[in-house]
C-alpha cells in the first residue's frame, strides 16, 4: 500500500477519486448516525437527552489519539525512510486531529456544565485530552513558523515521536494523579460499559468521524502537494 | 580538556559569570514570593498550596531560560563551530544541559528549601523536597533542551517552546508535587527518577537532531 | 609561523556543478573548480551573490540544491575543515582566554595563549570580556581558531574584515604557511588580500 | 509617521511578527496549566487558590520578558539610534511600554478569562478579573521598564532584575489578587488603577534617564 | 545625488585637547582638530587604537575624560548626526522596510524607499527580514539611515565593511554630495575610501 502511493503521481491518481469516496462513505454514516443517536436510542437514565452529547463527544475523544498515532506512524516514515508523501499526510493530518481533540474538549465542557454544575473539571481523562490539544497546537505551530518545508518535515517529525513517547506516559500519570486526589470519577456516570443500545449509534459516528478523518487529510495533501507544484513552476519560470 | 570539559566549563561560567542567566534564581524567588502575597497569609491555604507551588515556580524558571538557549548560538555563529567540532553534537548538548543542571537546576533545588519554608511546608520534608526538586530539574532541563533545539531558529519561539514543552513537563510536576506533599512518597519519587533518567538519556539525542537541521 | 607542523594528508577539495538556492531563489548554478593541496583561491562576487553560501556549503552547513562537493585526501573527515564566517562566534561576556580553551577543547588543539597573544596582539587582552573588544581585535580573536587546532582546510569569509594594516599581514603569513604546509584556504573577499590566489572563482550574479 | 507611532508599530511587530517575545503568553497559560497538576484537581482548594495564582502567573510572564527587552537594543546598536533620534526618549521608552502592553498586557488579561476558568473561579467574576489584569499588566509593564533600563548592560542582568522589580509588583499583585478573588473589590481595582497610572507615567521616564546611562 | 538638498546650516566641528579612557586605561590624550563646511576627516589608526571611541565621544554616546567637542553653525542640536557604527543597528526579524519607515519616523524623513532601493540596490530583499540579508546588503541598509533623513554631520565607523566596489562607489557618491552640500563626514577607516580626505587624524598607539 505505502509501497505504491510512493510515488507522487500515483498518489495523486488515487486520492482524486478516493477523496470524495470518502467523503460521501462519511456524510451516509452521519446521515445514518445522527438521527439514530438524537431519536431512536435511549436517554441517559441520568443524564437523560444531554448525554446525546456522547455520541458527538467520544468518537471524537477516541480519533484524536488515533490520528496523533497516524501522524507518529507518518512521521516515523518520513525520518527514517526520508517520505516526502508521510510528510505530508503527517502535516496534513495534524489540524484534523487537533479539531477533533477541540471538539472532544468543547462538548465535554458543554456537557459539564450541566452534569457537574461547571465548564472544567480536572479530571483524568480531560487532563490528558487537554494535554493531547496542547501537544497538536505546538506541532502544528512549529510547521507554521519554518519557512523551509524539508526541514519543517523533519523538525516536526522529531517532535512528534518524541511527543509519542510522552503522551503516554502523560496519561499514564494523570490517572495515577486523578485516582490519587479524587478516588470516584464523575466520568463513570456515563459509564465505561456503554449500554448496548448506545453502542451501535456510537460506532456507526465512530465510522463517520474516521472517514471524514480520511477524506480531510487526503483533501489537505493533495492542496499541499498542489500547492508545491505550482510554486516550482513559478520558481523555474523565474529562473529563465 | 574534552569536549564535553570545555563546553560544559563554559557554560557554566557564562550562566555564573554573566549572560544573566542567572535569571531562574531571582525567578523562582519571586515567584515564590509572590504566592502569599497574592494568596494572603492564610497558613492551611499556603500549607496546602505551597510545596506544589515551589515545583510550578522551578519549572517556570527553566521554561523561562529557554527560549535564548540555543538562539544565541545561532545568532553569533557559536552553532556552526559545534557542527564543525568533532566531537558528536549529542555530547556537546549533553555538556550544556548537564551545565545547566549543575547551575541552575542544582541551585534552583536548594532554594526550593528556604521556598518551601517561606511556603509553610512542614520542615522534616525538606530534604525530600531539595531531592526531588533535584530530579525534577533534570527532566525539566532535558526535555527543554529539546524544545530549543526544536524552536532554535524560529520566530516566535517564545510561545511555541511554551506549547512543545509543556505537555513534556506535566509528568515530573505531577509526581514532584506529590512527593511536596507526601502522597505516596517512594512510588512518585522512583517515577520522577525515571523521568529524569529518560529525559536527560533521550532529550539530547533529540535536541542534537534538531539542531543539526537549524544551520543553513 | 602556525602553531602546529605540517599535516600528513594531501587535502583536495572539488566542487562539482554545484548549485545553490536561498529562500527558493537559486543563486548560481553548476558552479565547479577543484583546489589541491596547497592551493589560495579567492572567492569573488558582489554583495548578495553568494559567496557565504557557497563557504557554507563546502563546509556542509547548507545543503546544496545540487551538484557534489568532495574532500580528498582527507584522513579523518571530522577534522577536515575550519569555517570563519562574517560572525565571529563570540560570547560577549567570555573572555579572550575563555575562547581560546573552548575552541582547544571543541577542536581538540591546544590554547597556545602566549603564541596567539603575541602573534594577534591580544596579549593586552586576554583576561577581558568581548564585549569590551574593539571590532579588529574581535576579528583577530576568531582568526586565533585558526591557529588553535590544525585542519587541512580552510573556508574563509572576508578574514581581512575590520583589520588594521598589521592584522592583514599577519593573516597573509598564515595563509602562506598554512600553504606551504600542504593546507587549502579558501577566501570569500571584495579587495584581494594580498596573497597571490592559485585561483580565482568569481560567484556570477 | 511619528518617533511614538513607529516605535510603537515596530515593537508590536516584533512581538507579534517575530523575535519571538509573545513568549508571555504560551508561558502565562504554561504556568495556570500547571497549577492543577500540581496542585490536583480538588475544585476548592482551586478555587480559593486559583485567581491568586492567575495574577502570580501574570507578573512572571512579564517579569519573563524583561531582561532582554533593552538588552538587546544594547547588543545591536539600537539604542545608540534613539539616544540619537530628536525625539525624547521618554517618549520612545513610552511608545515601547505603550506597544508591550498592547501586544502583551491585553492578552494577557484576556486568556486571564480561561485561565481563571480552569482554575473554577466563578465565571460572573471574569470580567473584572480581565479588568484588573490590563490595570496590573500596565503596572507590571511600567515598573519593567525601569528594571530592564536599569539592568540593560548588566550581566547577570536577570537575577537583579527580579531584585529590583518584585517589591514594585507586591502592591498591584495584593490589590489584584483581591479583586479577583472578590474581596472588596472598589477600593482594590481603585487603588490599583492608582499604581498603574503611577507606573506608566514614571516607569517611562526613570527608564529613559537609566538608559542614557547605559550607553558607552 | 542624496535624497534632500542642501540644509540651511553651515556646520563647523572642533575637537580640543580630547582625552579617551575605556575601562581606567587612557586610549589617547590631547587629541584635537577641527573641520569646517564640507570636510571630509579620515581617522586612521591600528586595532584598538580608539578610533570608535572617538566617533562615539564626538557623537556624544561615550563621555570624555577631558577635553572639549563642539559643534558650531548648526541649528538644532538634535538633529546634529548621524552615526554608523560597526554595529548595524538592525532587527534581524524586521524587514528592510520596516526599517526605512521606523528610521524615518525615528529621525524624521522620509523612508524613500523606491530611491533607497535602486541607490543601494535592496529593491529585491525589500520585503525580507534583515535575518536573510547578506553581510553587505546589511551594510547597505545601515548606510541608508544616511539618505532617510538628512543631519549635517555624519560619524562613519569603516562604512565601507562588507561592501562590494559598486557599494563603495555608491559610499563615495554619498559622502561627496554631502561634502557638496555643506556637510562634514567624520570617517574612521583601515584603507581610505578612495575621497581625498581634507584632513587625516591619526589614533596614536
Ligand atoms: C472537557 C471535558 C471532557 C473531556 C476532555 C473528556 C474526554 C474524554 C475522553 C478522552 C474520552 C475517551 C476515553 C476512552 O474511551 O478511552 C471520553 C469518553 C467519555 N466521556 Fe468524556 N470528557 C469530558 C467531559 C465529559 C463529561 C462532562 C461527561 C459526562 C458527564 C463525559 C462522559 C464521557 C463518556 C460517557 C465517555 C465514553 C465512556 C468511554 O468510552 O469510556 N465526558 N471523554
Ligand atoms: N570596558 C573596557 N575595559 C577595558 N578596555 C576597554 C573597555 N572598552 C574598550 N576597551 C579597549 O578600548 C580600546 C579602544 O577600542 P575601540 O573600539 O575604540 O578601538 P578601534 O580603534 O575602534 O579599534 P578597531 O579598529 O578594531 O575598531 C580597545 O583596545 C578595547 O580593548
Ligand atoms: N531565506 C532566504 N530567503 C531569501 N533570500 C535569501 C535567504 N537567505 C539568503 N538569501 C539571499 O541569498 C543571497 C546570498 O547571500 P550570501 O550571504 O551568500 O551573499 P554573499 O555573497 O556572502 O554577500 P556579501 O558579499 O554581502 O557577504 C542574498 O542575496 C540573500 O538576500
Ligand atoms: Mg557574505
Ligand atoms: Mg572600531
Amino acid at each position: 500500500m505505502f509501497a505504491f502511493l510512493a510515488n507522487p503521481a500515483r498518489f495523486m491518481a488515487f486520492s482524486a477519486w478516493a477523496t470524495p469516496v470518502l467523503f460521501v462513505g462519511a456524510l451516509v454514516l452521519f446521515v445514518v448516525g445522527i438521527p439514530w443517536a438524537l431519536f431512536y436510542s435511549p436517554a441517559d437514565y441520568q443524564m437523560g437527552d444531554t448525554a446525546r452529547i456522547m455520541y458527538v463527544h467520544v468518537p471524537a475523544a477516541w480519533w484524536s489519539m488515533g490520528v496523533f498515532a497516524f501522524m507518529t506512524g507518518a512521521s516515523f516514515v518520513g525520518l527514517v525512510w526520508r517520505h516526502v508523501l508521510a510528510d505530508v499526510a503527517a502535516r496534513a493530518a495534524a489540524p484534523v486531529g487537533a479539531v477533533f481533540a477541540g471538539v472532544c474538549l468543547i462538548t465535554g465542557s458543554l456537557w459539564g456544565a450541566p452534569t457537574w454544575g461547571t465548564w472544567w473539571e480536572w479530571d483524568g481523562r480531560m487532563t490528558s485530552m487537554l494535554v493531547l490539544f496542547v501537544t497538536y497546537l505546538g506541532y502544528i505551530g512549529l510547521w507554521a513558523s519554518i519557512e523551509d518545508e524539508e526541514r519543517a518535515a523533519r523538525l516536526t517529525a522529531i517532535l512528534c515521536l518524541v511527543g509519542a513517547i510522552n503522551l503516554p506516559i502523560v496519561k499514564f500519570s494523570v490517572d495515577w494523579w486523578s485516582t490519587l486526589h479524587q478516588p470516584a470519577s464523575i466520568m463513570r456516570s456515563g459509564g465505561s460499559a456503554v449500554h448496548p443500545s448506545m453502542l451501535g449509534p456510537l460506532l456507526t459516528m465512530a465510522g463517520a468521524y474516521l472517514l471524514l478523518f480520511g477524506a480531510l487529510t487526503l483533501m489537505n495533501m493533495r492542496a499541499t502537494i498542489f500547492r508545491r507544484r505550482v510554486e516550482s513552476a513559478a520558481m523555474r519560470k523565474a529562473q529563465s | 580538556m574534552s569536549a564535553f570539559g570545555v563546553t560544559f566549563r563554559r557554560e557554566l561560567a557564562l550562566l555564573w559569570g554573566g549572560g544573566g542567566a542567572l535569571a531562574p534564581l531571582g525567578y523562582f524567588f519571586g515567584a515564590t514570593m509572590l504566592v502569599p502575597l497574592a494568596m494572603g497569609p492564610d497558613r492551611a491555604l499556603l500549607q496546602t498550596a505551597g510545596p506544589p507551588l515551589v515545583w510550578i515556580a522551578a519549572a517556570l524558571a527553566v521554561l523561562a531560560m529557554l527560549e535564548r538557549l540555543f538562539q544565541s548560538d545561532l545568532e553569533d555563529g557559536s552553532l556552526d563551530q559545534m557542527l564543525l567540532s568533532p566531537a558528536p553534537l549529542e555530547l556537546i548538548v549533553l555538556a550544556k544541559g548537564a551545565a545547566l543542571w549543575v547551575g541552575i537546576g542544582v541551585p534552583l533545588a536548594l532554594a526550593g528549601a528556604p521556598a518551601a519554608i517561606a511556603l509553610q511546608a512542614p520542615i522534616e520534608r525538606l530534604p525530600l523536597i531539595v531531592f526531588s526538586l533535584a530530579l525534577g530539574a533534570a527532566a525539566f532541563i532535558g526535555v527543554g533542551l529539546v524544545g530549543a533545539a526544536l524552536t532554535a531558529s524560529v520566530k516566535r519561539g517564545g510561545v511555541l517552546i511554551a506549547l512543545i514543552v509543556l505537555p513534556f513537563f506535566a509528568p515530573p510536576i505531577i509526581f514532584g508535587a506529590a512527593v511536596a506533599s507526601g502522597e505516596d512518597v517512594v512510588a512518585a519519587l522512583s517515577i520522577l527518577g525515571g523521568c529524569a533518567l529518560g529525559a536527560a538519556a533521550l532529550g539530547p539525542i533529540a535536541a542534537a537532531a534538531a539542531l543539526r537541521l537549524q544551520a543553513e | 609561523m602556525s602553531a602546529r607542523g605540517p599535516f600528513q594528508d594531501k587535502p583536495s577539495l572539488r566542487v562539482e556543478g554545484l548549485t545553490l538556492s536561498r529562500g527558493g531563489r537559486v543563486l548560481f548554478e553548476d558552479l565547479s573548480f577543484a583546489a589541491g593541496p596547497g592551493a589560495y583561491v579567492e572567492v569573488q562576487g558582489s554583495n548578495g551573490s553568494g559567496k557565504t553560501s557557497l563557504l557554507r556549503a563546502i563546509a556542509g552547513l547548507l545543503r546544496p540544491r545540487g551538484g557534489r562537493i568532495e574532500f580528498d585526501g582527507v584522513e579523518d573527515q571530522a577534522l577536515s575543515l575550519h569555517y570563519l564566517a562574517h560572525a565571529n562566534a563570540l560570547k560577549r561576556e567570555a573572555s579572550v582566554r575563555d575562547h581560546l580553551r573552548y575552541w582547544a577543547g571543541l577542536f581538540g588543539g591546544a590554547p597556545s595563549e602566549d603564541f596567539v597573544a603575541q602573534m594577534l596582539d591580544l596579549g593586552r587582552v586576554m583576561k577581558l570580556p568581548v564585549r569590551v573588544l574593539s571590532q579588529g581585535q574581535a576579528r583577530r580573536l576568531a582568526l586565533a581558531r585558526l591557529v588553535v587546532a590544525p585542519r587541512p582546510v580552510w573556508l574563509l569569509d572576508e578574514p581581512a574584515a575590520a583589520l588594521d594594516d598589521a592584522g592583514r599581514a599577519v593573516l597573509n603569513e598564515l595563509i602562506a604557511s598554512h600553504r606551504a604546509n600542504g593546507g587549502i584556504a579558501v577566501a570569500a573577499v571584495h579587495e584581494p588580500l594580498g596573497v597571490a590566489p592559485s585561483l580565482v572563482v568569481r560567484v556570477p550574479r
